[in-house]
């Protein structure tokens, strides 16, 4: 069970990882109406939106400490936030702005926060190897320090997933790797991609526990979440969590989402997993409703400075393209 | 309709796919997307609804298994077509691609066809940063066994891609987003084109003159065929009428229409969306100069990504890629004109 | 139980890849004596042998038809002789002959025989993919042919094993992936590659069985495989097996052996599969020792046959180089 | 052991991460069949026995996870070695290497470095075939983010595997199977040299003038090196002074010397194992020209793969490999003294 810190930890991220996201979705629609055109606009590209899935990245975050590694894939800002990653340079980033983590040029899938050891890639389970690489890294340092590698449940078909498991399970490494399984692979479900219904069977396969966590439950997954964590530390090896979860925007903000059931987000909303957190806080009697908007209040706070700060901030030169290729 | 109906590059595609789908049974689409959503960039729109689940597949994000699956299928006498949503993420699969795609003829001593068209989406300038955004026309023009196309209209991707899915050798064929006009991604008036209902394939290895001119030679595919033409335009208003062409294929490469044209103006720019080095603008400029360096009256100039990831930002990204104006300054230098 | 018929065509076939492998362990070395240049010599290149192999492909290929396709590894002969590929041809290949299956373009590695839909390739688990493509055309066009996709144990870990499995599960396709586990990839042991002990057991996170067979065992093989390609041509789907088999010479001809303990090679001999294939089929009474001897008789024959075609063929013409890169 | 000490390539190479490995704890090597065995080429002989399975660590086959663990480590302090056993296997990895490794720096403003050396074997010319003795030269060099080697001798193999272990940037190693001294492959005599025992590094992007000479250019790398040499060995005793100029990495390219040397003699052939189109030849040709077409007296000559997958058979594989016969004959034309 999670303590009263714990569990306020949890609800303000996920409340924070929502409100930005929601913030998202209308700031990218700037400069993008009446005719949406992807590269017009203040935040241009492609846009990954997690709202639903915000259990996955508190769940497993509360558990982690700055030293700990996380890649994230393309749908990356619930995990960073989790993670700690700035939140004024993350959204400036993503702006495409100067004082960007990286000064523009990644923007929202290459957030990189060397702080708090954040990554995240646009190449589907792209980070699975180097989470297995940042845990050697930590075991022939001698220091517990663990990685935690989240794909989709659509990157567990991807040959880099397998291999990352194998090395991970073979070498012992202090890894959790988390499926985020939101039914979809962009317009692909599950069962048209993936030969079974649970994937976390598949940790069997490489000599690891596997977990799932169903219908999004932020609760369950923190106990699961930090049992593979503790294990990992103690340098007992990896760990496998598949996590049912829910995906309220389309794959990307203008996807057209032709291809889903009419009624299922709004289902999956009925059951909203922050509603059912903060619920569950203040139904165990040791969190009250102040404290909770309290923590809310901040998290929506923080984002808007966020935004703020990365609406003013300035746009690169040009010529800054040329520079950083090389160490 | 009429034979003068004007279809997008994307529609053009998927009717070419469909000609064939219609007269031939073993032609079939995988890859991801492609069903329900009719491919991320428009190319198998339509598909499904009339060829149904088996012959129109989406498929798991494992484009290692199923482009490897394509070549089993169409060595076992299929015309598959597969898509590669992006370019970009060659690398996940480049061994099923350019090891086994590209060389089992070879291998089999011609014994064995991979008649196999592995289509895929290119370019950049939408902001959608360093994994999405390539070009990356040399990174397969380089290796052997596999044709590959780029074209820059819709009526040639039509023509190109009925004669990729009948060639009996394996075609990349390499679309570029921004010409694909798709509601959602700005695209250039020219790329929209007059086309034809009925199937036609064109040639693989000729290039066109898009723009007849006589004072230097300006040689490119792809979307930068209307940067060029844009340039050419302007040029034209300071009295420098440019000849541009449009390659078409990188495999087969059209060296004699180029020499041709530079044989007249003695000046040539190459302009290519891919990075700098090691790629398209140096092969042209040595096929050139390997003929006879004297064709040249002044240094070629190379317009290319300057060997960096393609950044994120805008005006980083548009820094990076050639222009109209980057391409017209890069003309009168060549000229002598700067300034 | 097979018939008498199955017992000595899998005692002939397995006859026959044993002599092919020693006869070219033998002609492999002229012309690299006193010296060993691994470019010299009647037969230059890598030389990867398969004896001690021979169950995985005798217990398999005999359940199957010349329209069933095979995809073989880097490790070929057996299987290329199990699946009927032209013996003479295929030497003729190997000596880099015009008469060879691809002209000598190809090589050891790069066998093709359409005629009975054999290939192979020099690209761990390359052949995974085409295999499940060739299955997935036999479905499209109505056909009951099936695919047997051959991988060593190594290349279990390599990211194409896992999306083909993961794709025939999927689309239930006719396929039998075979797992040749010979202990050994290149010079590293099975337990310091693959996470757990049975890569059968990973079938199960394909949705599809998965089937062990222990110490090389032919008959037992037999069995299993029948039951796979029976589940296969019935459109049920696709399996896996793993076959403990043997690897008498080292990984390519030329191998110091330097990492294999002392001992283990003649171990192994001791328990030689053909000899107790052959025992075993003496034992069972139907089959005499004169039927036996004929069949590894005309095996020899065949063989010598096709070593004698090799030799005396001709090298093909430099400028051929330059022919066949396209269709 | 005195100073003069002659090393294989192979020798040099291990001797050279080890040094690095006795100063610095956070170099360590990765590959397949790296410990025991000590490479397939020899390239980490000895280095299990001193520093043991931790740091010396064979792994699964495995490409792309463990190249991509490599980077994961690079950026949390390790400066990893990981070899990719032939280059030719880049296909089935190369996401992990060109996406990742070479990119995350960009991606991250900078501010995350990836220290690493990917190294690995190319080059045929022993009856490999088309999967095992490729060069691919190009398709590494022609990707940012990369630096990319590939040294012709001991010397300079030792000197650049030190500079690449301690490069903050990702350094692709190439080395030439051919080169490596091996007792089951053949290797040009001059590929084993006098090596110093201490440590030492050497600049990326320096090419080395082998042989000064003043009628004629021959630029090249790696084992055509050697092979230029013995052209231009034999093109003395017709009187013809060939300057041979070896590259020793591909980025950073030292155009400089290039064009130096272009300068004083006017002729122009460029040798490479690699596939002739989209390639190193086409590269060094346009970096001169787009300087200057007049330093050309005439045609630049090519000599590559001939855009073929490498044969087996040993005449037809002989065929589409430069060699010095080949080379001469080439520079004869490029001299009008051809016949
Ligand atoms: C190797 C690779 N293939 C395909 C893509 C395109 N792509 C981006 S996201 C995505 C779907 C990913 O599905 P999942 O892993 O379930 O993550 P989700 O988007 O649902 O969060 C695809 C196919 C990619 N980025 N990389
Ligand atoms: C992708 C790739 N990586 C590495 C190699 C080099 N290699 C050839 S055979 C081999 C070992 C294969 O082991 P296994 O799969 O067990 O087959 P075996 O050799 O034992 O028959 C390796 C690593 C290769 N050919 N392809
Ligand atoms: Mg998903
Ligand atoms: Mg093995």
């Amino acid at each position: 069970m999670p303590s009263k810190a714990q569990l306020l930890w949890m609800y303000e991220a996920m409340e924070k990882a929502r409100y930005y996201e929601d913030t998202m979705a209308t700031v990218y629609m700037e400069g993008k109406q009446p005719k949406f055109d992807i590269g017009a606009g203040t935040v241009p590209g492609e846009m990954h939106l997690a709202a639903g899935q915000e259990p996955c990245a508190a769940g497993v975050c509360v558990h982690l400490r700055p030293e700990d590694t996380v890649t994230a894939p393309h749908r990356p800002h619930h995990v960073a936030i989790a993670k700690g990653v700035d939140l004024n340079r993350m959204t400036a980033e993503i702006f495409g702005k100067k004082s960007g983590l990286s000064g523009g040029r990644g923007g929202h899938m290459h957030l990189f926060d060397p702080a708090v050891n954040f990554a995240c890639s646009g190449i589907i389970a792209e980070g699975t190897g180097p989470a297995v690489g940042a845990a050697l890294a930590a075991k022939l340092k001698g220091s517990d320090a663990i990685s935690v590698s989240y794909i989709g449940e659509g990157a567990a078909n991807q040959g880099a997933t397998h291999e990352a498991l194998n090395l991970a399970g073979l070498w012992k490494l202090p890894v959790v790797f988390v499926i985020e399984d939101n039914a979809w692979g962009i317009s692909v479900p599950k069962s048209k991609a993936t030969a079974i219904a649970d994937t976390s069977q598949r940790a069997a396969g490489y000599g690891m526990p596997g977990h799932h966590v169903a219908d999004n439950d932020t609760l369950a997954l923190f106990e699961v979440a930090g049992e593979a964590v503790a294990r990992a530390r103690r340098g007992e090896g990896p760990s496998l969590i598949e996590v049912e979860t829910y995906r309220y925007y389309g794959h990307f903000q203008g996807d057209p989402e032709l291809y889903r059931p009419k009624g299922e987000v709004e289902a999956l909303k009925a059951k909203d997993p922050i509603e059912r957190l903060r619920k569950a806080m203040l139904e165990g009697g040791e969190i009250t409703a102040e404290e909770a908007d309290a923590a809310r209040d901040r998290a929506r706070q923080e984002v808007d400075e966020a935004y703020a700060f990365a609406r003013a901030a300035d746009y690169p030169a040009p010529e800054e393209a040329l520079t950083h290729v090389f160490a | 309709m009429s034979s003068n109906r004007q279809l997008t590059v994307s529609r053009a595609m998927a009717e070419a796919i469909a000609l064939e789908m219609r007269t031939d049974p073993s032609v079939f689409v995988m890859g991801e997307d492609i069903g329900t959503y009719g491919g991320i960039f428009g190319a198998t729109a339509g598909l499904l609804d009339e060829f149904g689940e088996e012959r129109v597949r989406d498929t798991p994000i494992s484009e290692t298994g199923f482009i490897g699956a394509g070549v089993g299928a169409a060595m076992a006498g299929m015309r598959p077509i597969v898509e590669l949503m992006f370019v970009d993420f060659f690398g996940v699969c480049m061994d099923s691609i350019y090891n086994l795609a590209a060389k089992n003829t070879y291998f089999s001593g011609g014994n064995c066809k991979v008649p196999m068209v592995i289509m895929t989406a290119t370019g950049g300038g939408y902001s959608d940063a360093g994994q999405h955004s390539q070009t990356l026309h040399a990174t397969f023009a380089h290796l052997p066994g596999m044709k590959v196309v780029a074209p820059s209209n819709a009526y040639d991707a039509k023509g190109l891609m009925a004669a990729a899915i009948r060639d009996d050798s394996p075609v990349v064929f390499m679309f570029h987003k921004g010409l694909q006009g798709l509601a959602w991604m700005a695209s250039p008036e020219e790329a929209a084109t007059a086309v034809p209902e009925e199937a036609y394939t064109l040639p693989f290895g000729e290039a066109r003159v898009v723009r007849a001119g006589k004072d230097v030679t300006l040689v490119t595919l792809s979307m930068m065929v209307h940067r060029a033409m844009d340039a050419a335009r302007a040029l034209e208003k300071d009295g420098i009428d440019a000849e541009v062409i449009d390659l078409r294929s990188l495999v087969p490469l059209d060296r004699e229409t180029i020499l041709q044209s530079v044989a007249k103006t003695g000046r040539l720019v190459v302009v290519d969306e891919d990075y700098r080095s090691y790629g398209l603008t140096a092969e042209v400029i040595a096929s050139v100069v390997e003929k006879d360096p004297g064709l040249l009256k002044a240094p070629p100039q190379r317009l290319a990504v300057p060997d960096v990831p393609i950044p994120y930002s805008r005006p980083m990204e548009q820094f990076v890629l050639p222009n109209a104006e980057t391409i017209a300054a890069a003309t009168r230098i060549t000229l002598g004109k700067a300034g």
